[in-house]
């Protein structure tokens, strides 16, 4: 149909996944069965519960009916609690720690109840934005299959029957005493490991995290012979080289990385075009950091350490002479070694050259070597040294020290094990057997937040406390301490990880506060007669602020590296085999590695670059899938040694051949309903000898197949006859390099295919007041999802479940569209967030049959869910279709807890309406009422931050009003590169873009 | 007595009268029957002529022409449709102008509060549901049913008039009605059966 | 008291034959009202069984819509992009159908065709049950429909908030209750007369006082015939635009949207010409039926099946040229988003639908253009059934092709009808037939005073007289 | 034989015809009056746990609306004040009164007196105390005359109606901010007036779009 074919005018073509590129056989078989009948809806729909319920604090429902309506009760507090207003909402700073990282946050709660969480600006490594996880983490704390109860042996126990049981133990001098954690990022538990492990001289204290950046620090010490803690300072960096490294995605579960690379990424005034810095990504699985590259390469992880090599002696900085790995001087890889090699010579200073978590101590070696020898240490990189309690030497991390545990645990060595949180028995390495390592072991404790594998495994099982109920404290690897304070008391009773070694070694204090308290009270310099009073005052203090002041310097280590012993250390590295394929472990961005698999905010949040939600998959590239003669959703077998692991594959566009990745934490066995069987359990293949990547795996066809719930997808059928090139020509999302865009500045408006329509009636005029609107930038935006979690977060939106969202009705407000440009083996990715646009003639409205749809004074498209009939006519007449129909009661099998982390200035849409972004009204009517109660002022700009925006770690999503000149949302919107999506159906959106800017190398343009 | 009383035209009036006991006040009128159209008309035109003014005609089909035969006068029907219809057409306009701009004026997808242009569907369906109300039920009126008794049906074979026969009638308030007369008349121009009826 | 009467000896012998194997009024008056007026427990076994089916498929309906109801739209295959699916197919498509009757009877009756006479009750009754179908859609789609009430102008004292008349679901609400409000009065009207036959005929009491009432009365006064037909005769004028309204304001619910592929200004006549065809094309199927199982040969004859097979060829060929102009429009158009969704429909995971409903609607009928398969009965019986078959698909692809794929890619989608999908449109089908069945059995299917007076007709043509003149 | 109804039958269907009419038209006169907001949703005046009187302490006794319920002037919920309140007096005052036997178990049992609700709003509708007070709205224009009731009852609809037709016309139930809880205050001029100037003077605008009270 060339006849009809559109050309597009600008930049890239558009193709949406796979089955539009390649029209598979497997796709046309399904396209010729009319009507696959679905069976009978299933309303696996776990969600949230109305607010009316839940305001256990003030209310209560009676069962007594008067004559005309239902007796109401209301049930005040007995005694007034001073300065507390039932209803508000109130902030409490707290910390969260994650694989090693920490997150400052702020906790909104209501009566009580912590509802939504948010980054804490005053915390370093949060500076304000919270990343999905952290979004989500506060609807674990009412998850309702967590412990409740402690268990002996699975049977039903108590903390008295316990504690007696710990008081029994005889222990003598520790040497059958072995304590199991994650990383201790908490100086009083490391203060009370001490004393641990100096009561019981023979014991050893382990920690392990199954995803960790062990590799990292064991790079430090073998480049500088110390174990030292790197920061990557991206806003210093002009051009960054991430070498298997996906720090603004998996690699960091801490926002402040993306907050550092987007600053650098913005285009708000012309000097900033210079600024631009540039993104190197050579990685395996596609990541969002090779979505935000400007140049990407596909490598196996196993062929990365070679490469960095490649590298660095092209840089001068290994001594020797480049040799080419690869086929001539054709090759991609020599081309894009030749270019960045200038490119990170030229950049000098300015130059950043990262290594993942995943790589090798020698890679990350390699790294810091680069970067000195580019004059780039302790610029663009700076190093600080891990904080006392780290570097006692009696503390074991990592794999090695968990493999010595585990041997000692099978030789029955071990004879009292007390796990500290986490699920060993899941997250082991296969090869290590821990649970039955873990049934030899005589007394073994667990204490977790789930009844999970390891609780089922272990003698004693102890409900931990969740972060958000309990009193600890956070170092984070920048050395700045902060409080970590409960937002309620523990919902089943809970106990931190400190409060079991207090209990353990018959501490003085054991109870977290005292613990916490105490600890940080000798902290504390203060002498004379007001010392006490000094320390009280500073303990509020650090409690407001969030952080520690006194924790906040840390100064910056200058060391060099050691040229040879990192040669010696590169030479020695095993070479890779080209037998079989290499199989990647990745964490997963929804459950991490399993904690969070009970989560339905995770599990419904749509991976952001598969789009693939309830569940995992073996990722293979599309190459890799014709010579396996594989397609898409094909269960294989995926096996090495003895090892092996079922799982379906899904085809993934720009992934490295004769590679498969998989993220770990899904496939769980013991577990909530939520998570229970959901995925594939790569840990089952996951050796210590194939820990990040491992050669030589075999995939083979089971002949059965899987279907993935995927968000872009939903079963659209690969085309016929019209090619997908067809709506390439569609610009949704414009982009441009920085050259284009120097040259025609316009050519985002430019893009527009369709001459405008215009309207027969005169057009509306929005000159009063307040006009609301937002500006989205995707140069900056990175699409890590953050923002569809807050906002699932902020206004009370379901999780449907995994078939709901095969059914295409997931209800995020706030979606992450992704689409691939270029070559299907090799594309680039590009993100876009679509909220609600607040079209001014918005078609929805008018088709609305009762009005519950309409538009505000200030420009906003209402809707007034209790009005809605549910025509769904509004959502057929959406461009966007950015509206949500509430297709079956999403509530309906809530526990009446899981309501509690409901945000009750949101009404909870009941079964048969439509629901829709709204700008957060609620927090702009907040915003008015302040404004005006406090002596009627205007609102200032920036005083209404959507959630979207607020937690946005790129700073991409700007909201203000419009009809102030002097906004930092008018001002983007004044620019060249702003446009509104589909402008030519005259809706005037008040929501418009920045299009995308890359800086690609011009020597690998061609 | 509910059953038809009919008489028929041989003997001497008056002692049917006196047997009988009905006098013209007494008396519907008088009820002949064809049994094809055009000789209904035919006839009835022909007793118009004899001067007679209150005649009616039951027959199971319009029988077009009859109207003219015995002057009966044109429907008014249609002025009352039209009327009707025309109200409708208001309060269409009247409600969408309201509700849209005076009951709770909001902006809907940036058009106009009221505007001619999206008020044509509902104004014209109005109309037309008004107009047909008014025909019907007018109908109804003019012809003041339902009625479920009227002395006509009195006359034996007024079954028939809804199957194939076309009956002619002779009012009673007929100022030149008297009913021997009547009926020579009507058997003069070829009705059958012709029976007087009772009031 | 009474007097013996002597009987006139003309009036109990049946007029001679003027139309040698004619009709005359009694043999009319016989037939028609023969088929009904049988013992009800006599009437035939066949007939008994066909409407317990029927009967048994109408309860299936209700408990689908009892599900629905509890259960939520979920049930049904929707989802987003695609928020209406079956339901509405379902309901243009049963509001197609439902245009026949008045059209027959409004249209052919300004024309003066006489060949309506035998046809217009059942395509009148058959408006009614199709109207009454297609009214569960838009009622039960709704997510809530126990607030459905929200879409008529009721006044709500406690939030004293109206509905948005700029919302072509709203005239549509109008129109279609319109529609069938007025067709029922139409359709008694109509049936005024001869429910007086009926009652004069009857011979139990219940009869008398049943037809009796609902005969209101009617004597066949001359009066009353004048009022009656000017009546009549206004209700064909204004029935006849409002036909062509009703599927007009259908069309514009698809119409007045930005979806490419609804955004266009052909919809009217086009639907209004898809309407027609499908409602033909069921009368169609209804009538060969009743004539074979009531054998109404005579009544209704070849010449008006044939006359139907015309329109159905006319209009079919409409709607083949309209799908022609939709591609073309779509190509000239120069909008991307336009030629995309056209070139989808063809050729895209619904092309299936589409050449159905391009075999059904515009091939198949062009074997009306040969007379021997216009006046072929098994021919017309089975292209009227691929006929509305064809028609269905057509509301299907404009919905759900138009919606699953159109401006955003990443909002693409596919639509899988559910059981309960199917099994609510089967449970439609199973209430018109019912409401047809009980129809066929109870009331006069065919207008006897309109019949006698074309036979009048006939008679005097045969004698070579003219009516009376006015 | 033709005739089957006797010549009463048209009387008969006459009168039916008659009734039914007038049945019907009652009928809906009466639903609509019986389900009318001001009818069914005001004077709804449940009996209390405790026979407290506003009409003695707001009226009498002249405490001020706020020394109860507290939170009105700075938060949107207005809070029912807690035992303790109550005590700060009676612990002294009437100490042994019977009938404050309720109030001193909660008190002393720490468990809350079961107050029955009588002003409410459906949970999609989001009312601001906060906001209607500093804007000068007094408590009478929603609650009526409390200092009156001896047992509160609910004086006005409390329905979407109600609110829309102030939040379009807010003039006469404006006055100064500081005289909100003067339920008795009679203005010297026309309210209405008064309202006017505060409304110029506090740039005061109701919103009367959905989202203005539905989010």
């Amino acid at each position: 149909m060339s006849l009809i074919s559109i050309k597009s005018k600008t930049g890239p073509k558009y193709w949406r996944s796979l089955d539009h590129l390649a029209d598979t056989p497997e796709f046309r078989e399904w396209v010729h069965r009319e009507f696959p009948v679905s069976a009978s809806e299933m309303l696996d729909g776990k969600s949230r519960r109305t607010v009316l319920k839940l305001m256990a604090a003030s209310f209560g429902l009676a069962g007594l009916t008067a004559c005309r309506r239902p007796v109401e009760h209301i049930l005040p507090n007995v005694a007034g609690i001073e300065d507390y207003i039932p209803g508000a909402q109130y902030y409490y700073s707290t910390a969260m720690p994650l694989g090693g990282q920490v997150t400052g946050l702020l906790i909104e709660t209501h009566d009580g109840r912590p509802t939504k969480v948010e980054g804490n600006p005053g915390h370093p490594s949060s500076l304000g934005a919270a990343t999905a996880i952290q979004q989500a983490s506060v609807l674990g704390i009412y998850d309702p299959d967590r412990s409740s109860k402690v268990l002996e042996g699975g049977k039903e126990s108590s903390f008295p029957k316990f504690e007696a049981a710990v008081k029994a133990l005889s222990l003598a001098d520790g040497s059958g005493l072995r304590f199991l954690s994650g990383l201790v990022m908490s100086p009083s538990l490391s203060a009370l490991r001490a004393q641990a492990l100096a009561k019981f001289p023979k014991a050893k204290w382990v920690e392990y995290e199954p995803v960790a950046r062990d590799n990292e620090t064991a790079g430090t010490t073998l480049a500088f012979g110390q174990p030292l803690y790197p920061h990557a300072q991206y806003d210093k960096a002009k051009v960054v080289v991430a070498l298997d490294s996906d720090f603004l995605g998996l690699d960091s579960t801490a926002p402040l990385p993306t907050k550092l690379f987007s600053k650098r990424r913005r285009v708000h005034a012309e000097e900033d075009v210079d600024k631009i810095n540039r993104l190197y990504a050579v990685e395996s699985q596609f990541s969002l950091t090779g979505a935000n590259a400007d140049h990407r390469l596909r490598l196996r992880g196993s062929e990365i350490p070679q490469f960095a090599a490649d590298l660095a002696t092209g840089l001068g900085a290994l001594p020797g002479t480049l040799v080419v790995v690869g086929n001539g001087s054709g090759d991609k890889r020599t081309k894009f070694l030749g270019a960045m090699i200038k490119d990170l010579k030229s950049a000098g200073t300015e130059a950043l050259v990262v290594a993942g978590a995943r790589q090798p101590a020698s890679v990350h070696a390699l790294a810091y070597l680069i970067n000195q020898s580019l004059g780039s240490l302790g610029t663009t990189i700076t190093f600080t040294k891990p904080p006392a309690e780290k570097v006692d030497p009696n503390a074991l991390s990592g794999l090695e020290a968990f493999r010595a545990l585990a041997a000692e645990m099978s030789s029955g060595q071990v004879s009292t094990l007390v796990i500290l949180g986490g699920n060993p028995a899941y997250t082991s390495p296969a090869d290590l057997q821990f649970a039955v390592a873990l049934s030899k072991v005589t007394n073994s404790i667990h204490l977790g937040l789930e009844d999970d594998e390891t609780a089922a495994a272990a003698k004693w099982h102890v409900p931990e406390a969740h972060y958000l109920e309990s009193w600890g404290d956070t170092r984070a690897r920048s050395g700045v301490a902060a409080i970590q304070q409960p937002m309620i008391d523990p919902l089943y009773g809970g106990r931190t990880a400190a409060e079991m070694v207090a209990l353990l070694i018959d501490a003085k204090d054991k109870k977290a506060y005292d613990i916490v308290k105490n600890y940080w009270l000798n902290q504390w310099p203060g002498a004379g007669k007001d010392a006490a009073a000094v320390k009280e005052k500073t303990w509020r203090e650090s409690l407001n602020a969030g952080v520690i002041a006194s924790t906040k310097t840390v100064e910056n280590i200058k060391a060099s590296v050691d040229a040879k012993k990192v040669a010696a250390a590169v030479a020695a590295e095993p070479k890779p085999v080209a037998a079989g394929v290499e199989v990647g472990f990745y964490p997963s961005a929804a459950a991490w590695d399993g904690r969070f698999a009970n989560n339905g905010w995770m599990q419904e949040a749509p991976d952001p670059i598969t789009k693939l939600t309830w569940g995992n998959a073996a990722m293979i590239s599309p190459a890799t899938a014709r010579a396996q003669n594989l397609t898409d959703g094909d269960i294989v077998t995926l096996s090495r040694g003895n090892v092996k692991l079922e799982a379906a594959v899904m085809i993934q566009p720009g992934h490295a051949d004769n590679a498969a990745s998989i993220a770990l934490g899904y496939g769980r066995e013991r577990c909530g309903p939520v998570g229970q069987d959901v995925g594939f359990n790569a840990y089952l293949i996951r050796t210590s000898d194939a820990y990040w990547f491992g050669q030589g795996f075999t995939i083979a066809p089971t002949g059965k197949t899987h279907k993935h719930a995927t968000t872009q997808e939903h079963g659209t059928i690969g085309d016929q006859g019209v090619n997908a090139e067809h709506q390439n020509g569609r610009p949704v999302v414009r982009e441009a390099t920085l050259e284009e865009y120097k040259k025609h500045p316009k050519f985002a408006e430019e893009a527009q295919e369709v001459p405008a329509l215009e309207s027969i009636y005169p057009q509306v005029i929005y000159d009063k007041g307040y006009q609301w609107g937002m500006s989205i930038d995707l140069t900056s935006c990175t699409g890590c999802n953050a923002c569809v979690v807050a906002c699932q977060s902020e206004n009370n939106i379901p999780v449907v479940g995994k078939d709901q969202v095969m059914r295409g009705r997931e209800m995020h407000w706030i979606r992450m569209d992704r689409y691939y440009t270029g070559a299907e083996d090799d594309p680039t990715i590009v993100e876009q967030p679509v909220p609600c646009m607040q079209c001014e003639n918005a078609p929805c409205e008018n088709v609305c049959p009762v009005a519950a749809t309409t538009h505000s004074p200030e420009g906003l498209n209402d809707m007034a869910y209790n009005r809605c009939v549910g025509t769904r006519y509004c959502l057929n007449n959406c461009p966007f279709k950015v509206r949500h129909f509430n297709f079956l009661n999403f509530h309906k099998h809530d526990p009446d807890v899981a309501g509690l982390v409901h945000n009750p200035d949101v009404s909870v849409r009941m079964r048969g309406v439509m629901e829709k972004c709204t700008y957060c009204v609620q927090r702009i009517e907040e915003a008015r009422i302040n404004a005006k109660v406090d002596g009627r002022r205007a609102i200032k700009d920036g005083e209404i931050k959507t959630a979207c925006q607020q937690t946005c770690p790129a700073d991409a999503i700007v909201f203000g009003n419009i009809n102030d000149p002097a906004s930092r949302v008018s001002a983007l919107k004044k620019q060249e590169r702003n446009y509104a999506m589909l402008a030519e159906l005259d809706i005037r959106p008040r929501t418009t873009y920045l299009a995308k800017l890359r800086n690609p190398n011009p020597e690998l343009q061609a | 007595m509910n059953t038809t009383q009919g008489i028929t035209t041989s003997g001497d009036f008056a002692e049917i009268k006196e047997r009988l006991g009905i006098g013209a006040d007494k008396v519907y009128g008088v009820i002949g029957a064809f049994s094809e159209p055009d000789e209904l008309v035919k006839a009835g035109r022909k007793i118009k002529e004899m001067g007679y003014t209150k005649l009616d005609a039951m027959t199971p089909f319009a029988v077009h022409g009859i109207d003219d035969a015995l002057g009966i006068p044109y429907s008014k029907i249609g002025w009352i449709v039209i009327s009707i219809g025309l109200c409708g057409t208001a309060t269409a306009l009247l409600l969408i102008w309201w509700v849209g701009a005076i009951n709770y004026p909001l902006v809907i997808g940036g058009k106009p509060l009221f505007d001619f242009t999206f008020s044509i569907p509902v104004t014209f369906e109005l109309t037309v549901l008004f107009s047909a109300f008014a025909a019907v039920l007018g109908m109804l009126g003019l012809n003041g049913l339902p009625r479920l008794y009227h002395p006509s049906l009195r006359y034996s074979h007024s079954h028939r008039a809804t199957d194939d026969r076309f009956l002619l009638v002779i009012e009673a308030d007929d100022p030149k009605f008297d009913a021997l007369q009547s009926v020579e008349h009507l058997k003069s121009v070829g009705a059958a059966a012709v029976e007087v009826v009772e009031g | 008291m009474s007097v013996v009467v002597e009987q006139d000896p003309a009036l109990l012998v049946v007029n001679p034959r003027l139309v040698p194997g004619g009709q005359d009024y009694h043999d009319v008056t016989n037939k028609i009202s023969g088929i009904i007026e049988g013992e009800v427990f006599k009437t035939p076994m066949k007939y008994w069984i066909t409407l317990s089916v029927t009967g048994g498929i109408l309860v299936l309906l209700g408990a689908m819509l009892t599900y629905l109801v509890a259960t939520g739209i979920g049930v049904w295959g929707n989802n987003r992009p695609i928020g209406w699916a079956w339901d509405i197919t379902n309901f243009v498509f049963w509001i197609g159908i439902g245009h026949a009757g008045t059209l027959i009877s409004a249209i052919l009756f300004l024309f003066r065709q006489k060949w309506r006479t035998s046809i217009n009750r059942s395509a009148e009754a058959m408006t009614l049950f199709a109207v009454a179908c297609a009214g569960i859609f838009p009622l039960f789609h709704t997510g809530r429909p126990w607030r459905a009430y929200w879409l008529f102008p009721i006044w709500n004292s406690d939030l004293n908030l109206w509905q948005n008349f700029r919302s072509p679901l709203i005239w549509d609400v109008f129109a279609v209750s319109t529609y069938g409000t007025v067709s029922a009065l139409f359709w008694f009207t109509g049936l005024i007369p001869d429910l007086a036959t009926i009652r004069d005929r009857a011979t139990t009491k219940v009869r008398q006082w049943v037809f009796g009432v609902l005969a209101l009365g009617w004597r066949g006064s001359a009066r009353h015939w004048r009022n009656y037909e000017a009546a009549y005769l206004i209700l064909a004028g204004i029935s006849t635009p409002l036909v062509l309204s009703v599927h007009t304001i259908v069309s514009f619910d698809f119409a007045v949207s930005v979806i490419p592929g609804w955004h266009t200004t052909i919809f009217p006549p086009y639907f209004v010409a898809g309407a027609i065809f499908s409602g033909f094309a069921c009368v169609m199927t209804l009538l060969v039926i009743a004539r074979w199982s009531l054998n109404l040969h005579d009544l209704i004859t070849i010449k008006h099946l044939e006359n139907m097979c015309k329109i159905m060829l006319v209009t079919g060929s409409i709607v083949g040229y309209a799908y022609g102009t939709e591609f073309f429009i779509a190509w000239y158009s120069g909008n991307g988003y336009e030629r995309f969704t056209f070139l989808n429909r063809a050729f895209g995971p619904y092309y299936w639908a589409y050449w159905t409903m391009i075999s059904c609607n515009v091939l198949i009928p062009q074997l009306f253009w040969f007379k021997r398969m216009r006046t072929s009965i098994p021919v017309m019986f089975v292209i009227s059934i691929t006929t509305n078959i064809g028609m269905w698909f057509e509301r299907f692809v404009i919905i759900v092709t138009s919606l699953h794929r159109d401006f955003l890619p990443s909002s693409w989608g596919y639509f899988r009808p559910t059981w309960v999908d199917m099994c609510t449109f089967t449970g439609t089908i199973g209430l018109f037939l019912t409401l047809f069945l009980l129809f066929a059995r109870f009331l006069p299917m065919i207008a006897m005073s309109e019949v006698k007076g074309v036979v009048a007709d006939e008679k005097h043509k045969f004698k070579g007289q003219e009516l009376v003149a006015r | 034989m033709a005739v089957i109804f006797p010549k009463a039958s048209d009387l008969v269907l006459k009168t039916i015809g008659a009734v039914v009419g007038l049945g019907a038209v009652l009928g809906i006169a009466a639903y609509a009056y019986y389900t009318y907001p001001t009818v069914i949703d005001t004077g709804y005046q449940p009996q209390q746990p405790v026979p407290y009187s506003h009409k003695l302490h707001a009226g009498q006794l002249g405490l001020d609306c706020f020394y109860c319920h507290a939170t009105v002037y700075k938060a949107a919920f207005a809070a029912v004040p807690p035992t303790e309140t109550c005590m700060n007096c009676h612990k002294r005052v009437k100490d042994r009164s019977p009938r404050l036997e309720v109030v001193r178990q909660s008190y002393a049992s720490g468990q809350p007196i079961p107050w029955i609700q009588i002003h409410r709003l459906p949970d999609y509708v989001y009312f601001n105390h906060e906001a209607h007070l500093s804007a000068g709205v007094s408590c009478v224009t929603c609650h009526g005359r409390i200092d009156q009731m001896i047992e509160v009852h609910q004086d006005q609809p409390l329905n979407m109606a109600f609110c829309l037709e102030c939040h379009r016309n807010p003039a006469p139930n404006i006055r100064p901010a500081e005289l909100v809880t003067k339920l008795d205050w009679v203005p010297d001029r026309d309210p209405a007036e008064i309202g006017r100037e505060i409304i110029a003077q506090k740039h005061l605008e109701p919103p009367t779009n959905c989202s203005g009270c539905h989010r």
